[in-house]
């Protein structure tokens, strides 16, 4: 079966990043695809590369990117929440005038577009937020 | 349908509307939801009314944090991740009462 | 035909004390223009949203009231209010920016059970 | 002390905790806890009785962009982000009821 | 002397599902170091935040119960419990991780109205 | 009389922060001082100065700047909530090996005694959150 996923909150704050994830390796494991995960509100602020987070607690971004790319996922950060929240990649930081980049490895900036596609070609969509 | 719900029913509404408004299927208790189904709380008769209409999921891993794994209340199944996605995938739709 | 799905919005909170319910909007506007099956679907705390009258230059926060008014305009004329929610706060259909379909939580349950997709915020 | 609540009472049980455990002073609610001070509301009689002990304030500029500054109920006093100030500054001590 | 305060940290939310518990616990750490009159209110929700027996591994979230226990080290040993929020939740004091002073939400409110400096998360 | 403000949510999705944004401004315009802004939790997201909020729309990092500069205040980042949530300013950057850094204006990095201290040393403390 095709899933999609919603984050709306962002990292450590609430739990809904941590169970988005929980279950997107569980859909998998259960042989299912993921067909994107979309990144919304404070959920954008999933995708910065800068977090340091202590020593013996999870690295959430960073274990994004590595699901991501172990299994090709399609993870979309929502341009106009990332534009209010300061999450940018190189396009946007030109497009901008911004004089750096945070966009960690394996996630990709656009439009809300790609929620409703999500929602239209995946059987099932399941949110995470607070 | 199956009705996602992740807040304490002793700090917010959403469990409260969800019970209300649902028309059947299933309730599955995420987070923070997971209170819903401790022995004792006093939501507890709120919850009891409703299963005659909804079957009434708890997530394992979050009961286990929380510390209330041992007083989950008659009538609930637990469930973990890969459960979580099987009732994904059993009904049609899902809500997330945020 | 067979990419045409039936999406609701459920809001259920209220307006400018969190972004939700001007991000959910932007969502809207979007399933719209994909021209899906687009509904509303506003309860609790979320029929606030459509209350007449937001005037937000005290807070200095972008008002959106209109955005509701413009949703017409996208062919998005199903919304739907919860009756009980209105009445616990000594609200009526009169005191929206928007006409709306009043019905009871249960008759509300039922337009849930038939969507495909249903997102919150 | 001063009670400060920016959640709706019909969401949340900040205000009615507030109410049950304060012993007097002022409560303000700014935010989406002035929707506590609108006519009508199934909270009014709990914020009605709670008047007794307690002095009720609502911030004006959260009522205006909410829409309900014309529906106020009796017996609370409307104050601007200066009036907030002043709050502050007459009592000894605040708590944000988050 | 007249620099030390009365510092309450009143504790109203459950543990896991947001991080405030576990931040919360963090300022109280330092308000103890700068030697101050530190005490924690569990009302609400937050009185989960003691209850023992918390198992963090199957949601990968660092567990911090045993940080309540450490509280005594930093001579932070006034922790007062509302009652009527413990017997809401079918909670008893042994059901606690930590030795605390449980009283009634009227108690509670008293020694709010004591305190210099009231933070909340 | 010399207040302190607590701030623990990020910009645009919770309304504390604009609460204590005009809070400030209204304390300033009473002719009181104000001692220390302190951010924590998700308030460590309004020190960004990557956000490109819509041109229609206040921009809430930049009124936060401009209003430390104009009253010189003292705005402070909690350097581990800040870590957590990828604020980084030259020296967060060197310490964690970070490619590039986004902390705003007028803002600056530092501990939770900062906090605590602004409660010893300020008449009130008001606390904008969640």
């Amino acid at each position: 079966m095709k899933f999609s996923i919603l984050v709306n909150e962002g990292p450590y704050t609430h739990q809904a990043s941590d169970s988005a994830y929980q279950f997107a390796k569980a859909v998998l494991a259960k042989g299912h695809e993921i067909f994107r995960i979309f990144f919304y509100h404070d959920g954008v602020n999933n995708a910065t590369r800068l977090t340091t987070p202590p020593q013996d607690d999870r690295n959430i971004v960073n274990r994004w990117s590595k699901l991501g790319e172990e299994h090709k996922l399609d993870m979309v950060v929502c341009v106009a929440a990332a534009q209010r929240r300061g999450i940018v990649d190189d396009g946007e930081a030109k497009r901008n005038g911004k004089d750096a980049t945070n966009l960690a490895a394996g996630f990709r900036i656009s439009g809300l577009g790609q929620l409703i596609e999500a929602g239209i070609q995946s059987d099932r969509i399941v949110v995470f937020g607070d | 349908m199956l009705n996602i719900v992740n807040k304490s029913p002793l700090e917010r509404n959403a469990l409260q509307s969800c019970i209300e408004t649902g028309t059947g299927g299933a309730i599955l208790l995420i987070e923070d939801g997971v209170y819903a189904v401790a022995r004792g709380n006093s939501f507890e008769p709120t919850l009891k009314a409703a299963m005659g209409k909804f079957k009434v999921y708890a997530l394992a891993p979050d009961l286990e944090a929380r510390g209330i794994a041992d007083r989950v209340m008659d009538g609930v199944t637990a469930v973990d991740y890969g459960g979580f996605v099987d009732l994904v995938a059993e009904y049609k739709s899902s809500q997330s009462w945020l | 035909m067979s990419d045409i799905k039936k999406f609701m919005f459920v809001n259920r909170k209220a307006p400018y004390g969190t972004i939700y319910a001007l991000e959910s909007l932007e969502v809207v506007l979007i399933a719209a223009a994909f021209e899906q099956d687009v509904s509303l679907a506003f309860m609790d705390d979320g029929v606030y949203q459509i209350k007449k009258g937001h005037q937000t230059k005290g807070i200095e926060v972008k008002g959106f009231e209109k955005t509701y008014g413009a949703l017409e305009d996208y062919d998005v004329t199903k919304l739907y209010v919860d009756a009980e929610s209105l009445a616990a706060r000594g609200l009526t259909a009169d005191d929206l920016t928007v006409p709306v379909e009043v019905m009871s939580r249960a008759e509300l349950g039922k337009m849930m059970e038939e969507q495909d997709v249903l997102l919150s915020f």
